[in-house]
């Protein structure tokens, strides 16, 4: 199956927006990386999804949209807010759970959002931000602007209901919007053809009218070139696409998955196309840069990275009074937010409650969800505030092998 | 005060508010060519056109969503859910995406959006199609959930709820449909958390939810005929938020309270005033607050067991006689 | 787009076979026109959704099945169980609401099921069956044994979500099922072009891995064959198909639809091509049956309709008591059903509410749903216990024309 | 008696149920090749392959279906639902097929399924996964619930839930996975609508539902230590059916009440509990029916929020004192 727009290698960019879109991707490794380290420090809670080796195709993507466009993606998203240009501070303060970040710290990882660089999130339920990205398209239509929307969902996301009826309403009413589909060959740990009955993904939205193409994920010029046209087809012709971007996610699904459905030889097979270590060293043949030159960048990009997780860590957690803010717009019907359970007697309200905030640190690291217990255990050995072996700290479930290394 | 029906005075109110913002538009299955389902939009399609006025396919889920995505945008979806039996299909939408997505996002966006859905039993449509799901969409913090049981409410309410900046669960009654009432000319829009005392009364406080707001009615007239009890009778109107004042200081004066909804008993509407009421008014109760709900099973379709499995009158004067067993 | 399997006539089955299938479509024709009465006597309650217009589609497909074949349908399907061999008075009985239903009066016209004829129902969810079908071929090819199921829904029913996800589990898996849209054109109100954006609907479920097939839905044997050659497939090569057969409804969506989506003419086009007509012009033109022939043939018909009518009306409605009954097996979790609101002070109980139910028999009615008001009027007019006009029993809504002539 | 963890009881109790019955099988995404999202299907594929053990693309609405339509052929088909958050994905499947098809189509068929669901806050996974739905299963008239707290129970429930021939929600906690506790050798399936009784007390009668009647007793410890107060701790082990008469007679001695779940308030289990106590033994208590419950927000993922937002044992001490409060 062909994967590439074309057989010749895309031409490079002028040298300033290539040495850009090398640092992006670079920014994007880095931070993931240092979120990856937070995580197992336990500055990070709740699940970590990295995107390392889909930077190309996140850079190629959001690199091919115009400022006013939206996007949309799912809980693997650090590098989709990073690439529209959200600060890494309000990423990694999200991450955190800092009152700083970019959702005050009531998303978390899953759940970004940047209004003002039309970031639309983040999203935790798989499939989920089909029928939204329908609605802003629709929306975009309605108003009567040229604005479009991509929305990026995963390999195994395609086998959800809203697939289909997205598609259709989608291709219905003619709006503009580029469904992309990241496929990285797995759905956490099931491989794409145990999920997916036809594999060619791009083909997957025909039967619903919308027409796909596909691409190499780690080549970020070709995904440039794909989402380009696909954008444009959108936008002019009024006739939504589906680009499929071929690519791999170098890590676990999330933090901790032991990888057992994959080999490390498959792994290190695509490590081989590294995208940044792909892009970079063309970079440096067709005599762009240096092998100087990109040390500094990367450089450039740690040092924005420290930054960011300095500032991350100096922001404060967000205040408990403000556990019942911003769930209602306040107006006409809703003056503050009056449940009935406050007028109940008040147990589970945010007062008082620091010290059980800390008692119950323990509770909240102990089951990790989807996490794996080995990784668990080391991650409490690596906490600052170490709570492990303490009765109701032990670690969740039966020990096992990570045989992958964590991720 | 002209009078008209449920159904008319929400098209009034969806007219007046297509007319008043053209961020305003109508979205659901048969809504346009058909005219609605039960013909609430009929005209509209005619008056403004596809733009405003949108026929979907039968993909409730996305439905939704696409409403909740324009709505993030700034345009104000008034979604129609065919019944509300297929809101089960896009509950992951009305929860995870309508109800969360302003706080999740820090406040960043709002979802201005109402989700329209007739529903109640009695027509025969057997077990798929009778939900009550009251209880399912109070429980949910990020919606404001509203239950009109007249025309005028119908029409103020659905005002109140386009013009708002919440997602608003906004739940017709089938059978309250073709109900005729009185509804004020040029009305504004109503408010949300404001009970109507339907009848006042000293003896006993009934609480009737959407249609069950005037088989309590009836129920109280029948009490004071026949059995001398004077039952005072609330509709709260909207049950998120909720005006628990006003329950409360009823039953601070009546001493017993039941409530009448038709949906499930066991986590219901009435289960959550109950425990209200039972906290709040505790030494003020003379009997235990009792519940009229329909009964737990799916609802047949057969008519003497449908008929059976849902509250009437004689069930709501029966409850009320029973809070004074014990004088 | 082509249609039809061949372009020649399919060649007639034997004698016998051919008047069964004459037969089998007059049954359900007489079938419908009584049910449709019926439900102006307001004997029958609800929705009801006729066929007529689709019976060469229903047993043109189930005569391709095996008798230990399963059989599932939409809320449209009388048509469904009576070509599948269930008793028209179990069939009008449910319809009645009674005891001697199908479903013992539980399920009423949208809810048919006859376990003894592996016919499994009767849903009355657009979309809904086909998880349920896709769980039925599984456990088929679980149990290792070669039956197969024959899932049929509406184009309408395409748009929804449960579509790409069963065609890919049944493709991904294997498993012996046949999906059947029965296009007729609209659903509810809405045409097929205007809710579909792919309007060929055989090739709907391609980007899933189910190859399609379209046949002419007014022709039974065509039907019959393209619904064999998929049930081969689908039990042999253990490839799921999706067939689509092309018809139209002569009548209203359900009772009462004034039909102001489409013109007369529309009607009268399609109904030229009437699928009971033309075969049994065809028997006649080859010398199968002669015109005496089919008169007796249709009176058969309409005295087995009668028979089932009677039948049905003698039957008495479920005792009050049994209302909490079947909801539960009982066994060792369940002894009876003892849920908590039994405990409760007992208003919504089922014992002393004959009166009720008579009372409340005009709330029942009075707001019939997805019907026209006019033709409620109509109704209570014509119906034997008419309490029309008095208070609660005024018919909802505001009177609007039925140009469709109600149906 | 041997200990082991939560999560090793229920995937003993998958394993010997797989073994004494080949209608018995597993579906759900990432239980075989990945061992389960939580691991409690860890080595089952391995031992009885993928007939048995079946992973399945992401499709949550299908998944339940198919398990319905597999069950209603005989098979005994127990279907993991990643977690409980996309069981909205599911409802639709949940109540108008798994649990209405046996009285639907007149008691034709049964649906001998188990719906197994992780969930519960604490892990800082925000708004879209941090749901509690116990109240929204236990609504639903044709399912039964259960919301094993212990190792034991978590075992000797999901046998029984397996051999049930109705659809059994059963909702594990995702906290509790780790936590160990002794289980019988050789023990057989459990029994649904039998409360356990954690500790003894004739103060207050507090009801923790899954991991809160853990909670409970510790907090029941410190009202012993520190306040005096005995409290009396019932576990319901399953919400449908449920073990009132316990709950009551518990109540009639204690002469106070609390319920502490995880959930939202509004329309939660302890709303339903409370409007239950309170009709049956209303005038054996002394205070009103305390509820501690979640926050009434979708769930903030910063830690500190997160942890303000769902009960702890602190807030349990409190609600009970407070039922003195007035003495
Ligand atoms: C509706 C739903 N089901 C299950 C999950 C659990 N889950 C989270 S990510 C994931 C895999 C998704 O795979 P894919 O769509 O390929 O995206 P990727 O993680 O590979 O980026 C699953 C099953 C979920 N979040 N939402
Ligand atoms: C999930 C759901 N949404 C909406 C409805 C209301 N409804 C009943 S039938 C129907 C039209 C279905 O059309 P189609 O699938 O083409 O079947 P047809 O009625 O033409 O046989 C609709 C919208 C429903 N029953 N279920
Ligand atoms: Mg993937
Ligand atoms: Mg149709």
């Amino acid at each position: 199956m062909a994967v590439r727009q074309t057989d010749a290698p895309h031409k490079l960019p002028d040298k300033e927006t290539s040495v850009e879109v090398l640092e992006r991707m670079l920014l994007i490794r880095r931070f993931e990386e240092r979120a990856g380290e937070m995580y197992a420090k336990a500055k990070i809670g709740g699940f970590l999804h990295l995107c390392i080796g889909e930077e190309a195709t996140i850079v190629g993507a959001v690199n091919a949209m115009r400022t006013t466009d939206y996007l949309m993606s799912t809980y693997r998203e650090h590098g989709q807010a990073l690439a529209r240009g959200t600060p890494p501070e309000a990423v990694m303060a999200e991450l955190f759970g800092r009152v700083d970040g970019v959702s005050k710290g009531h998303g978390g990882s899953m759940h970004l959002f940047d209004w003002e660089r039309r970031f639309l999130g983040g999203y935790g339920i798989v499939g989920g931000n089909l029928p939204l990205a329908t609605g802003v398209a629709l929306a975009c239509d309605y108003k009567g602007t040229d604005d479009a929307i991509v929305c990026m969902f995963g390999d195994g996301a395609s086998n959800q209901g809203t697939f289909g009826e997205s598609m259709n309403m989608a291709a219905l009413w003619k709006l503009p919007v580029v469904f992309m589909v990241i496929n990285n060959q797995f759905g956490m740990g099931t491989s794409l053809e145990r999920h997916s009955a036809v594999t060619d993904l791009s083909k997957k939205a025909e039967g619903f009218g919308v027409p796909g193409s596909r691409c190499d994920g780690m080549d970020v010029l070709d995904v440039h070139d794909a989402v380009g046209e696909a954008l444009r087809k959108a936008r002019e012709e009024r006739q939504p696409q589906l680009v499929e971007a071929v690519t791999y996610r170098f890590r676990g699904h999330s933090m901790a998955d032991p990888e057992e459905y994959r080999t490390k030889d498959e792994v290190a097979e695509w490590r081989k196309r590294d995208p940044i270590n792909v892009f970079k060293q063309r970079l440096i043949d067709e005599g762009v840069i240096s092998d100087d030159d990109f040390e500094k960048l990367d450089e450039r990009a740690t040092g924005r990275i420290d930054e960011a997780t300095e500032f991350a860590d100096n922001s404060p957690f967000p205040d408990l009074d403000s556990l019942y803010d911003d769930i209602y717009v306040y107006g006409d019907q809703v003056k503050g937010w009056y449940a009935v359970d406050e007028r109940a007697p008040e147990p589970h309200r945010g007062e008082d409650e620091r010290e059980a905030g800390d008692l119950a640190h323990e509770l909240a690291e102990a089951g990790a969800a989807y996490t794996h217990e080995e990784y668990e255990e080391d991650r409490w050995r690596h906490s600052g505030d170490d709570n492990a072996g303490g009765g109701e700290g032990e670690p969740a479930g039966g020990a096992r092998d990570t045989t992958g290394g964590g991720d | 005060m002209p009078t008209m029906r449920y159904r008319e005075a929400l098209n009034q109110a969806l007219r007046e508010e297509l007319e008043a913002d053209e961020n305003v538009f109508l979205m659901g299955e048969d809504i346009g060519v058909f005219q609605g389902a039960f013909k609430v939009t009929a005209g509209l399609l005619q008056e403004f056109g596809e733009k405003r006025v949108r026929d979907t396919p039968i993909s409730e889920n996305s439905i939704v969503g696409a409403g909740v995505g324009a709505a993030m945008l700034g345009l104000r979806p008034v979604v129609e859910l065919m019944t509300v039996n297929f809101a089960l299909l896009a509950l992951d939408q009305i929860i995870n995406s309508a109800a969360s997505i302003r706080y999740m996002f820090g406040a960043q966006v709002k979802v201005p959006m109402v989700i329209r859905m007739p529903g109640g039993a009695g027509h025969q449509l057997g077990p798929t199609h009778s939900h009550n799901f009251e209880a399912m969409f109070l429980h949910i913090p990020g919606l404001l959930v509203a239950v009109p049981s007249t025309a005028a409410d119908a029409k103020a309410l659905l005002k109140a709820a386009i013009r708002d900046d919440n997602p608003v669960i906004f739940l017709e009654h089938e059978w309250l449909y073709g109900q005729r009432g009185e509804v004020p000319e040029n009305g504004g829009p109503g408010r949300f958390g404001e009970a109507a005392i339907r009848r006042e009364g000293s003896d006993v406080t009934i609480v009737g939810i959407s249609r069950m707001a005037i088989t309590a009615q009836r129920a109280a007239e029948t009490l004071s005929k026949e059995h001398d009890i004077e039952a005072e009778v609330i509709d709260p109107r909207t049950l998120r938020p909720l005006d628990l004042d006003t329950i409360i200081e009823s039953v601070q004066k009546t001493n017993r309270a039941i409530i009448v909804e038709e949906g499930w008993p066991h986590g219901g509407v009435g289960a959550n005033l109950a425990a209200l009421i039972q906290e709040q008014a505790f030494d003020y109760l003379d009997a235990p607050v009792g519940r009229v709900a329909a009964a737990d099973v799916p609802m047949p379709y057969s008519k003497p067991l449908e008929q059976a499995a849902f509250p009437h009158e004689e069930h709501v004067v029966h409850a009320a006689i029973a809070t004074f067993r014990d004088i």
